[in-house]
């Protein structure tokens, strides 16, 4: 019997990776997870603590998968220290993923917005001019540099990392390197996933120039599955209709970049 | 002649006869207008408290393996006031408003927060299985029914519907309570108090442990709570309950409904769901020669 | 160890934990024997009335949509004396009898037709949803529940098990008083009161219109009954209501039912499902490491 | 969508032909119907009166079934009314059907149970040789021995009918008939259908003389589905285990042409 992509199906943590002090990658078995788009993400349910949205990472083992995980409230820190041996529910995969284009690709990531980032990269073509950049606060934030090279290693391509405080890489917001790179030369497509601000400024630049630009959005979720409501942002329901949109669509939008909703439903500034 | 799609609920006038019901992507305007014009004769908020609530934590909402929901999101909800500034601009969308409250002066203020706005009638949840001192164990109390229901009709001219499902005391009871203290019309059924347990970790999936069954497995159970306060009661009534189907639609129209709701349809099938009932209904209508809705209203209790 | 699917429902102790509901293949012994050999650990029968009844005319069946059933036999049974004949040479198979009646004497009559023959326990069935008189009337009749059960426990050494379900009286409420009035234990649940309508010729489609829903759309609501009886007393449960599968039969275990019943499953699977679940009981109790039914037993209750 | 068997399909009755003063045979378009085995049924459904069960008739135009029935209770007497353009509902096709042998064949009916025996005719090899016994109570109770003829016509064949009168055909019970048959050719296998007792000797006659022969039994059904045990004979259901069982199975049950059960489940004698 085919898997119901909405019933829960218990996995094994078999692998814990730091990441940062506040990042952790937790690996497992399953051939779905293993095999989902770039942009497509799980309900992940940890027993007796909670249930949250992840993007399902990529893993170097055939039929594994990953989370990526910043410890944050209860459900992101009650996932960061799951252990391994220790079960986890997950259902989907859910959304839709990024329309991948051919030629010059920018790919923005900031935190663990950089997971679906990773998944797009093994899906570029050889011929593909891929450049990476990748945002984080500080040198000790900065994750996934090696693994975007390792993906890259036969592509013409670049890895830049921006902190803000200019610990590692280069300083200053990701998004000003977004306008230096967008300014100096022709891309094909922009993809991003990252802090809301960082997605808004990263598609301002490249749909004010008439760039095909895509971002991956994350609004509270509590279903996954387009009922509660809970994930709206407009008249888009991020988990049904996303969590990918494009520059086109999101530039209509009046909450993207400025609203989103609480638990309560109420729309809180970003 | 053509057929329409208009229906009377009591003193409710809709131009489609399928809305979606409380809690279901429901507290957004912006939404509302998309769902309206997906075929939506109308909407029903969230329900709506005096004050914001987040609602329990996730797990909240279990997908059942023999089909249907179970959820337990606690009724979360950003509170009346900030609903009903959200909506005032609302013109075009006929809007339902759901209320949940524990005492009669719940509902009462909440009502005053939506005098600007555009309600086409409230609904009264008394009926949700899985929070304390709202929901059902209001509607398990007469007294306090009767309390709420002759309030509310008394703060405003809006039609006002009680919404009710099984509960501890009989919802036919509840039913002749409401009605006896003035209500426009029921709605049945909410969802049914349920569970699920997995068994690898041994634990109840939902945080709240229990939840409300919802969808494709209520729909025989809905569907005699229809047709039994058709029988019983004089009243117009708005079926809910796993219909999914434009069948299923129809089934409720001859037990005696003279609308209907959706929410978990929309799980499963997304919001096209509405065009395909609404197209669905008409062509049913066209070969049985009826105009309107009314027509197969309470048919097959004729049998 | 080797784990068993020996199991205790207070005074009854079974090989197996499956059993066969009431009402499914419940009017031969030599359907029994054969379904015992299939793996059912014990066999309820068809519930008996004093005297024989033809049931309601069909359709008396109906197949849902969604999945599950609904049914309105109308309790046909050749009635208790000729079926404690037909059983007397009955050496084998555990033999539940449900017995159905309006009053204390009803009850007390059909046991004594039964001194000769070798009955595991009686079943009460307090809890038909589509008959008159009998079933969930009696159930939802708290001073009447408290008659039966007392004058049924005088007159019989042989243990006595209580059927509830989802009547106009809460079922937590007749649980209550049953133990109070000395029983044994409690089956929960019987079938959902339901109806289907046919849209082509407009009529409800089982010929008493109402009948019970049963099978798996019954399942997260029977789970939440065993479940919040194993919370709120202390008494062995046998869990029945859409059991199909052996994960189904442990997240009743788990819900704290010492045992199960099935019926619907055998319309979907035929009777090889006794077996399956057996198995995937035992596979199940081997990787969890328990030697018998009880480790497992109301364990979700703890998390 | 594939249909589900056990739910109900309403069909519309196309046609009535009346056979004998009180059988008729109404026939529906439905293509499920129109390809099931012989000895199987359908539960049909008369909206307000009752559902029963019928063996599944052939129609001589493709797509098309029917039902062949004798008025007799509410039930029957409601479906033998129904008129042409009324609607009725039906699901199944339920039950096993026939073992095809191939060689010498004797086939034996008795009014209603004629309607497997007319399906077993489509299925015979054209090598067969094929031999029909119908028996009827008088000359008036006579139907299908032209459509048998007919469906034969390229086989090697004999029609013979027998009246318990003597009003038409041979006089005398069609048991004797078979008897004499079985006891003047070799057979390679015997079909029954009909009154319990015809089947009871027609069995017994060919068992006991070792020639492999099937039963298609009639029991009270109310659920033809193997849930409500109203079709029980001894430990077999025969909505499910049946209604086909070949005279080796049927010689060790005892309830087989002495007992039925009746509406309350009471066995009674036949
Ligand atoms: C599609 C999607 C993919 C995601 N992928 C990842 C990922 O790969 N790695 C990662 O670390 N995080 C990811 N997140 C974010 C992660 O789900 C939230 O950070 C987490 O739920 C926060 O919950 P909390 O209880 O720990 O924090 P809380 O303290 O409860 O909340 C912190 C903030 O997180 C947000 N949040 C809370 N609950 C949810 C929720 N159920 N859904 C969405 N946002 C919520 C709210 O904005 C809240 O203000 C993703 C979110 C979405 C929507
Ligand atoms: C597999 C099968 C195929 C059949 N095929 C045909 C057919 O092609 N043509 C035809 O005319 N008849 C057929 N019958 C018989 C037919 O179903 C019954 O004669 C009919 O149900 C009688 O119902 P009634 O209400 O008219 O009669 P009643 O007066 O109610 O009963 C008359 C007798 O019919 C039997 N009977 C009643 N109800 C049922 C029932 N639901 N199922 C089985 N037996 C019942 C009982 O033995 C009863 O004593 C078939 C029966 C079975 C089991
Ligand atoms: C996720 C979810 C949230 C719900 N929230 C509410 C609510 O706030 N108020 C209410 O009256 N009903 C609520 N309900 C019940 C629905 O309005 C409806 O009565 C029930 O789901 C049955 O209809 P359905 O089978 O079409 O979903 C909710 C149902 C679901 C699935
Ligand atoms: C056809 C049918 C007949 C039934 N008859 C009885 C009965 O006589 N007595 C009784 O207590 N329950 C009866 N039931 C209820 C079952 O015993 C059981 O409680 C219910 O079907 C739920 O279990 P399931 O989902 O496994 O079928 C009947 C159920 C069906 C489907
Ligand atoms: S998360 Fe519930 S609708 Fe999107
Ligand atoms: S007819 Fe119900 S079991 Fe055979």
């Amino acid at each position: 019997m085919q898997r119901n992509h909405n019933h829960t199906t218990i996995v094994t943590v078999e692998k814990v990776i730091d990441e940062t002090p506040t990042v952790r990658t937790l690996i497992f078995s399953d051939e779905v997870m293993s095999n989902v788009l770039p942009g497509q993400f799980a309900m992940v349910w940890i027993p007796g603590i909670n249930e949250l949205p992840m993007s399902v990472m990529i893993s170097n083992e055939s039929g594994k998968a990953a989370f990526t995980v910043r410890k944050h409230g209860a459900a992101s820190t009650g996932l960061f220290n799951v252990q391994v041996g220790q079960q986890i529910g997950i259902r989907g995969p859910y959304g839709n993923s990024f329309d991948l284009k051919e030629g010059k690709l920018l790919l923005v990531g900031g935190g663990t917005g950089l997971v679906p980032m990773m998944r797009l990269l093994i899906h570029v073509k050889p011929t593909d001019d891929v450049t990476v950049l990748i945002g984080a606060k500080s040198k000790d934030e900065v994750f996934f540099e090696d693994l975007a090279n390792r993906l890259l290693e036969n592509n013409v391509h670049k890895v830049i990392v921006s902190t803000d405080d200019g610990s590692y890489g280069e300083k200053g917001f990701v998004t000003d390197l977004v306008e230096k790179h967008l300014s100096q030369a022709k891309y094909d497509a922009v993809y991003v996933c990252g802090p809301e601000i960082m997605m808004y400024k990263t598609v301002q630049s490249a749909h004010s120039r008439g760039i095909f630009v895509q971002a991956s959005l994350e609004r509270m979720m509590k279903c996954g599955v387009g009922i509660c409501g809970s994930c709206c942002i407009g008249e888009d329901l991020v988990c049904k209709d996303g969590t990918v949109f494009d520059g086109e669509h999101l530039s209509k939008n009046k909450e993207f970049g400025n609203f989103h909703r609480n638990k309560a439903g109420i729309l809180e500034n970003y | 002649m053509e057929p329409n799609l208009v229906t009377s609920i009591g003193p409710i006038r809709l131009d489609r006869p399928v809305m979606l019901a409380s809690g279901i992507l429901g507290i957004s305007l912006d939404v509302f207008n998309r769902l309206y014009r997906s075929g939506a004769g109308a909407v029903v908020t969230k329900s709506l408290s005096t004050e914001p609530w987040e609602g329990y934590p996730n797990p909240t909402i279990f997908s059942v393996k023999g089909g249907g929901w179970i959820n337990a999101v606690g009724l979360s909800n950003p509170g009346a006031e900030n609903f009903a500034k959200m909506i005032e601009p609302n013109k075009d969308v006929p809007i339902i408003v759901s209320l949940v409250g524990s005492i009669p002066e719940d509902f009462e203020n909440m009502i005053k927060q939506f005098e600007k706005c555009k309600v086409t009638a409230y609904e009264l949840n008394l009926s949700c299985p899985h929070v304390a001192k709202v929901g059902l164990e209001v509607g398990d109390d007469p007294e306090l029914v009767k309390k709420i229901v002759t309030t509310v009709k008394n703060s405003t001219n809006v039609p006002v519907i009680a919404k009710v499902g099984l509960g501890t005391t009989h919802y036919l009871n509840t039913v002749g309570t409401a009605i006896e203290s003035g209500i426009d019309a029921i709605t049945a059924i909410n969802t049914v108090r349920a569970m699920a347990i997995d068994v690898e970790t041994q634990r109840p999936i939902l945080s709240n442990k229990f939840g409300g069954l919802s969808g494709t497995p209520i729909k025989p159970i809905a569907l005699r709570c229809v047709y039994e306060i058709s029988s019983k009661y004089d009243i117009p009534i708005i079926g809910c309950g796993g219909i999914s189907t434009w069948e299923d639609a129809i089934e409720f129209f001859l037990a005696g409904a003279s609308a209907i709701q959706l929410g978990s349809a929309i799980g499963d099938n997304w919001i096209d769901v509405f065009d395909e009932i609404n197209t669905g209904i008409l062509q049913y209508m066209k070969k049985k020669n009826y105009s309107k809705i009314e027509d197969m209203v309470g048919l097959a209790k004729k049998s």
